[in-house]
């Protein structure tokens, strides 16, 4: 949306049409000055792919790259629902054990209650609703700090797990469709009008864009530029869906293992939906408004209280379906659901990606890019084998690796003067 | 505002009605087992209650401060037994010998503190449910008439000292069939934590860097699960022989289905049985008769008096020892999906 | 203009803990008229201001808007009622760029779709009446403007609405001379259509060029408020440093002393 | 430090010499205006003092009283860090491992090299220097944000106390130098011999403060007030101390327990020492400024990379320092010290005292505070003798009331105008 | 006054990322001379400023300094050259009080302890030479301060220390009247001892009453250096506005359209 000026009569900024040689010049001098988005965490992506795939052969494996999604799928629904916390400047520290509970309340209700999963998962994602709702008051309406609200409710909710799961019981689900959720696949067919469909979808945004926007005489991309940033998202589709339907059964003689991960689109529509909110809504801007200078929001008469409620809202719900893809995952859940390091690693994937912990800047695709690469770190790394020790010591060097790539881009941009 | 589960025997300080002293138990978290979480509260509350001693039963969450604090405050309440089941020999030696200056009775309950100097010391053989989990899993593989299997090991929590102990019981079953040839070594992970997500995950990329995995040595029920739900994914469950530890209901489940081997029961209530009548006596002020056996302590060289229990090796046969000591009921088993598996082996 | 104000304080007082910044301070506000509120540094302006839109809460005191009594709670109250303000600290959120920040809270929209084609284009027609000729891009972070540009960004952000009165706390304190003429050219327009026009400004060139009233604050009491006309350019100033100036302005410099000390600013020289 | 002023012809902000009673008027006008300091947190944890007194009558034992210090002690001095880190709007994820390594490398040195305690204690110490000199410069010279840098450090800190430790062992330590340190206590003489010490250096401070202000004619305040500190400052102390005076031993005719817990010293040691380095040194001044406006600070000729360094450096020695003491608490050191819940309360901690997420604000002291509100939850919460999952649920709850009251408090005081 | 120049800048250009905003500009700051910098909002004032001071580094250009080339990467080597510097957008900490902030990077110290009563006199003296009235305690957090005397604050920190050269950008601008000319007064006592001073202001009274030289900015560059004797009012604003002025300035408005139309800024109307 960089536009360059040319002096007109009227003194009003007004710009000329740029081409796409232009366009492109344009990027890359934005990306030479500091404003490159997610292009560092991709290419640290890019970085460990090649240090994994070359130390590992079965790294670069259709069976392994498909393994990635529902690895990934906790760690990525909470970091998506982080993002919307962080960008108010806040911490939501109970995030990983809310998607327990969620996941344990559904567990319980398909296992011990025999309700029919269209029961259980809404009163799973109801309940992480509620947690986020209350949350949210505690923080806008007495002021108490989120960390600390948070970490209250971090014990809590072990708590409540633990006592959900009556002491330290494991309850195992066998509800087929929620099984499905995170271990089955699209068949062949659906996988590829998937990707048509994206693909139509994503041209006609584009389309819709520039022409409403020419309409005003206002300044549009250049066709060619929307041409290859569609054909770019066709290609990448393309190619992942065509590794990803392959046969990739261990086991073919029994079972063949083809198509997209179920997951995969689950991901994609909550991208988009949030993607969408926070770009092209009033709630998205005012999100931005009240993270970059909640006094500015307030004077604006942005109900920044409400605002900050629907973040807490918006992270617990999110991470109730964490908790639900996660408890499908294993096909049980117990008290450690959430546990561990799942709260870290959700906030290190939205904080590699790009967003800022002091709040105002931030894009959902940041979550699920860094919950990209710390999945692929937490993949690649099981398949080297190492003892545990040294297991966690590459891991974080590994971590460090890749957040360099992006620190020291940014800083070389940021040394041509924005700040 | 305390009249919750265990917690509502250890109102009121001590000593004030009955002529028995108050006995502390301290059990170590709720992640390795789920024993410490549900079974054995229930099983000593049960054995305090009858014999009408108080009794303050506590976890620690996993961590040494909360033990220790924990341990402090049963002290600092006059109790007159302590029980700890240790987190690690450091900080259990550093409770018992807090205890000990206070003139308590201590009891190692389930794990040996190394040096610490406990007075009675009640256990399983960890060791021994390790060696059972070898065998049950060579037992498995040679049912299934694998030929040079390759066996993966999915280990307990590498901060966990009772891991190193299963460890230790497997592989001494286990190293003798690789070194053999007759089985061959596959990956061998630790999961931090006992954490079941990260047990899938690991499992999962063992099983996609090493295909022909035909045996999984799991340390758990919980991590069992995690396996059995990657394997259900690939459709190999069933084919490859899963082990685990504990009998827990999901476990026993799995069995009866077919897709975990065997499992290890320890008689929970048994061993806490036993504890609590230890307890129970010292809290009177009489010594006890039961702890017939000794254990040396390696590290000092003492034996400890112990009261030593056996591990039981659990397929789907079995099933109903189980479920006839109570451990579990029917109900919780052999639940509608199950319920055909459940006749089959023999459980009415 | 009109005889009765649009908007009207009585006996306003605000503290700030143990300071109190504000004493039984009034103002009328009348419908096309610009009142210019002028003060010296620290007398209380910018608070006033922040009381009136909702920004502080008052401590006593009324304030009365189109013959109603009102309270106002919240910037929102305020805007509802239709008073617009474009704060000394200008409150511009860093991270959005200039059309954001200038339909920021009153975003167009069609459908749930905020409508940026409609918002970029109003706010290049309204920055180009203000004379913004260096800016780049309508898409700059506001971070990255001059303070000059963040003014005129946040003066535009103000009129863009249809508001009954404006309140501008020092607007051209960082605008060049063109800009400067443009923006009381505005100022003037405003009352021109009716609206009641607040101006803060410590250049009594610009006080003088476009005001019909003036307020004067001293030391948080309202020392005076006369018609421009009335008074000269020197009798201003001396109420601004002094309180009084002749018949004019506070009664006398005792009162000062009463009780108030401990709370009152120091130094009475000049 | 607020004065009052009076007109002057001068049109110097001057000032009239306030009485004890203006000065106590002031104090209270200062409180309802929002200037509270740590007093909300103080206010909490009498709360809970009394909760928790009320509920068990052992709570308010001598003994009890005596364990909370070393019960406290590791998250007050890995809090006390984290001050220095929070001050800067920086965080250390890694604190809690880090203090988990320094303490193993000292129980390693004591025990399998066989150094004595003189060698092995500053070995950790400088370990802690050593870490924190690192993290410090990834995130000040290469500009990753130090929640990521200090998340690998995280991980990878959990390796290397794995790795210590040969994959999982427990290391046992006997040295009785070290075992001392949290586990005995002054002699009974000592203990009072401190206490006078205290009150007279704190009154020679005092004193000395208001005489070099009054030699150049600026307000000081007045001495009654002064003298009511001192006071005040001597009860406490002395209460208290008589309180640890007395046997507290279960059994007093096998050993005796009495005095003063050796850690309360050491805290209070570092309490002072930090207290004045932020209070009274440039070096502290530069930590606010940064911490308050970097740019700002950097526009000032502060070098504001070492700055940054150097907290971090503070933080991981603060730690290093915690490591020893539940090492010693602890008799040994196993690949799980430092972990757990230690890194949460101890930023909890800080931020309950008053410290904020975003730099700028928060003194040494709050840690301590904030540290006994943790550690009085904890200990009551034992003694309550709840399950696991209740206890974990009423915790939080506990925790959320007494940060309630904090926020409660100062949120009035932020309706009053102050922000 | 003197002859060679205190601080000399040649030919320096500075872009932020695709945004070329300076373009070969120069500047010579006379020892004893007040030299004005004028220009447009947005023009590249305050960037040539912050170049100066170290805060951005040139891209291009050289800077002497006393006769010497020298580098300045970072406002530490700016402050040790003896270079002061107001800034426009204040830069103060808001949580620390005002003697706290004025003393900012160089405390005086007693020992290794601040010497909190001889700064907290100094802070006082100082500000009390700047007509400061209204601050309660200078203690109060530079937070809870007006935009005046926040910017009071930021003046009387640059001026208490002994440099060479002092650069104001837009001291005055939020100033009372009073305040105003005791700055103005300053501005010419800091010259009259010897220092180079730099004023940037918009308000041309201020600049033909103080300064000595004044140099226009135009959309990035120099327009014009004179000695302020040399020109008229009217002569300075259409350098400002337009960048010429009869024979003074650049040499035609085509240059603005070579090759720079893409970064320069939009808009040469009036
Ligand atoms: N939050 C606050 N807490 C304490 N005092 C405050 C606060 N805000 C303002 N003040 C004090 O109130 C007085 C009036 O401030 P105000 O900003 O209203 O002045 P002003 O008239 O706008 O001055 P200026 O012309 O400099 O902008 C000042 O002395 C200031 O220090
Ligand atoms: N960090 C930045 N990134 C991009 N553009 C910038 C940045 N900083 C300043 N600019 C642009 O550079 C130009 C000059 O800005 P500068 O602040 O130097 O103007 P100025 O002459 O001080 O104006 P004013 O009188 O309004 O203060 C402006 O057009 C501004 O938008
Ligand atoms: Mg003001
Ligand atoms: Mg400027």
């Amino acid at each position: 949306m960089s536009t360059t000026t040319t002096p007109a009569e009227t003194g009003k900024p007004e710009v000329a049409k740029p081409t796409a040689a232009s366009h492109l010049n344009a990027y890359w001098r934005r990306v030479r000055g500091g404003d490159i988005g997610s292009l560092p965490a991709i290419l640290g992506l890019i970085v460990l792919c090649l240090i994994f795939g070359s130390a590992r052969e079965t790294f670069v494996s259709a069976l392994n790259f498909a393994n990635l999604f529902s690895q990934s799928a906790q760690v990525i629904f909470i970091a998506m629902g982080l993002v919307f916390v962080l960008l108010l400047g806040e911490i939501d520290l109970s995030a990983g054990f809310a998607s327990g509970v969620c996941g344990a309340i559904m567990a319980i209700l398909l296992a011990d209650h025999g309700w029919p999963w269209w029961g259980a998962i809404p009163a799973a994602m109801l309940t992480g609703v509620v947690i986020g709702f209350m949350l949210g008051l505690l923080v806008a309406k007495l002021g108490i700090p989120s960390f600390v609200v948070t970490l209250a409710a971090f014990l809590g909710f072990q708590g409540v797990l633990l006592r959900l799961l009556g002491g330290g019981k494991n309850i195992s689900i066998n509800n087929s469709f929620v099984l499905k959720l995170a271990n089955s696949n699209l068949s062949v067919t659906m996988s590829w009008i998937m990707v048509i469909v994206a693909v139509l979808g994503y041209a006609a945004v584009q389309f819709n864009q520039i022409r409403s926007r020419a309409s005003r005489g206002l300044v549009t991309d250049p066709l060619g530029i929307v041409l290859m940033r569609i054909g770019g998202l066709a290609v990448l589709l393309v190619v992942a869906t065509a590794v990803l339907t392959h046969e990739r059964s261990i086991n073919p003689a029994i079972n063949s293992v083809r198509g997209v991960p179920i997951v995969a689109p689950i991901i994609a529509v909550f991208l988009i939906i949030w993607t969408f909110v926070l770009g092209r809504t009033r709630y998205g801007r005012h999100v931005y408004a009240v993270g970059g200078n909640s006094e500015a929001a307030r004077r604006a008469g942005i109900p920044v209280d409400r605002i900050r409620i629907s973040v807490f809202v918006i992270g617990s719900f999110m991470a109730s379906i964490g908790g639900i893809l996660i408890v499908s995952r294993a096909n049980s859940v117990d008290p450690n659901t959430g546990g561990s390091n799942i709260l870290l690693y959700s906030v290190g994937a939205a904080v590699i990606g790009g967003t800022s912990l002091f709040g105002g800047k931030g894009k959902v695709i940041n979550a699920v890019i860094g919950g990209a690469v710390i999945a692929v770190i937490d993949n690649g790394m099981t398949l080297m084998g190492y003892a545990a020790g040294t297991k966690y010591i590459v891991t974080g060097l590994i971590l460090l690796v890749a957040a360099s790539v992006d620190a020291l881009s940014r800083r070389r941009a940021a040394s041509s003067g924005a700040r | 505002a305390c009249g919750d589960d265990s917690g509502d025997t250890s109102t009121g300080s001590s000593g004030d009605s009955s002529s028995a002293g108050m006995v502390g138990v301290i059990l170590p978290d709720t992640k390795s087992s789920q024993r410490w979480g549900t079974d054995d509260p229930k099983f000593l509350k049960q054995a305090f209650d009858a014999a009408g001693v108080q009794a303050d039963i506590q976890n620690a969450q996993g961590d040494k401060t909360q033990f220790q604090t924990i341990a402090d405050g049963m002290i600092s309440q006059g109790v007159k037994v302590l029980m700890i089941v240790n987190l690690d020999s450091g900080t259990g030696k550093a409770v018992l010998d807090k205890a000990k200056n206070a003139g308590i009775a201590t009891i190692d309950y389930d794990r040996l503190t190394l040096n610490g100097g406990a007075d009675y010391y009640v256990s399983f053989d960890n060791v021994a449910v390790g060696k059972l989990q070898g065998e049950g899993l060579v037992q498995c593989l040679s049912d299934k008439g694998y030929d040079k299997p390759v066996v993966a090991e999915l280990n307990g929590s590498p901060t966990d000292n009772n891991a190193t102990l299963f460890k230790q019981g497997y592989d001494s079953v286990l190293q003798p069939k690789y070194d053999s040839g007759e089985f061959v070594k596959g990956p061998d992970q630790s999961v931090p934590d006992w954490d079941n997500a990260q047990g899938g995950t690991i499992f999962e990329q063992m099983l996609t860097q090493n295909q022909k995995i035909k045996g999984v040595l799991a340390a758990n029920d919980g991590l069992g699960n995690a396996v059995i739900s990657v394997l259900k994914k690939n459709k190999l469950n069933g084919q490859v022989p899963v082990t685990g530890q504990d009998a827990t209901v999901q476990g026993l489940q799995n069995i009866l289905a077919g897709d975990q081997c065997m499992t290890v029961y320890k008689a929970i209530k048994q061993e806490a049985d036993a504890a609590s009548e230890l307890a129970i006596a010292l809290a009177k002020g009489e010594k006890p008769t039961t702890a017939t056996g000794t254990t040396k302590d390696p590290e000092s060289g003492k034996d400890v008096p112990s009261v030593l229990l056996q591990p039981k090796s659990i397929t789907a046969s079995t099933v109903k020892d189980v479920i006839a000591d109570g451990f579990v009921t029917k109900e919780q088993v052999c639940t509608a999906q199950f319920a055909d598996a459940c006749s089959k082996n023999g459980i009415s | 203009m009109a005889a009765t104000p649009l908007l009207e304080l009585r006996g306003v007082n605000k503290s700030f803990g143990p300071v109190q910044v504000l004493h039984d301070v009034g103002l009328d506000v009348y419908p096309g008229e610009v009142t210019a509120l002028v003060g010296d540094n620290g007398a209380g302006k910018s608070t006033m201001v922040k009381c009136i839109a909702g920004i502080y809460t008052i401590d006593a005191g009324t304030v009365t808007y189109e013959g109603r009594k009102v309270a106002i709670h919240s910037p929102r109250d305020a805007s509802a009622l239709g008073i617009e303000v474009v704060y000394q600290d200008l409150a511009l959120c860093d991270n959005l760029d200039i059309v954001q920040n200038m339909f920021l809270g009153r975003e167009k929209m069609s459908g749930v779709v905020l409508d940026e084609p409609t918002m970029e284009q109003m706010a290049g027609d309204t920055l180009a009446g203000l004379s913004v000729r260096t800016v780049k891009s309508l898409r700059q972070l506001v971070a990255s403007l001059s303070g000059g540009q963040r003014q005129t960004v946040a003066i535009a952000k103000a009129v863009l609405w249809n508001s009954k009165v404006v309140i501008l706390d020092e607007p051209t304190a960082a605008l060049g001379v063109a800009q400067t003429a443009q923006v009381l050219e505005l100022v003037r327009r405003l009352a021109d259509n009716g609206l009641g026009v607040v101006l803060i400004s410590h250049n009594m060139n610009d006080v003088f060029a476009v005001s019909d009233r003036i307020a004067a604050l001293y030391l948080g009491r309202m020392a005076a408020q006369v018609k421009a006309t009335d008074v000269t350019h020197s009798q201003v100033v001396e109420l601004i440093t002094a309180g009084r100036s002749g018949n004019l302005g506070l009664p006398s410099e005792s009162s000062n002393g009463n009780g108030y000390a401990d709370i009152t600013p120091s130094g009475d020289e000049r």
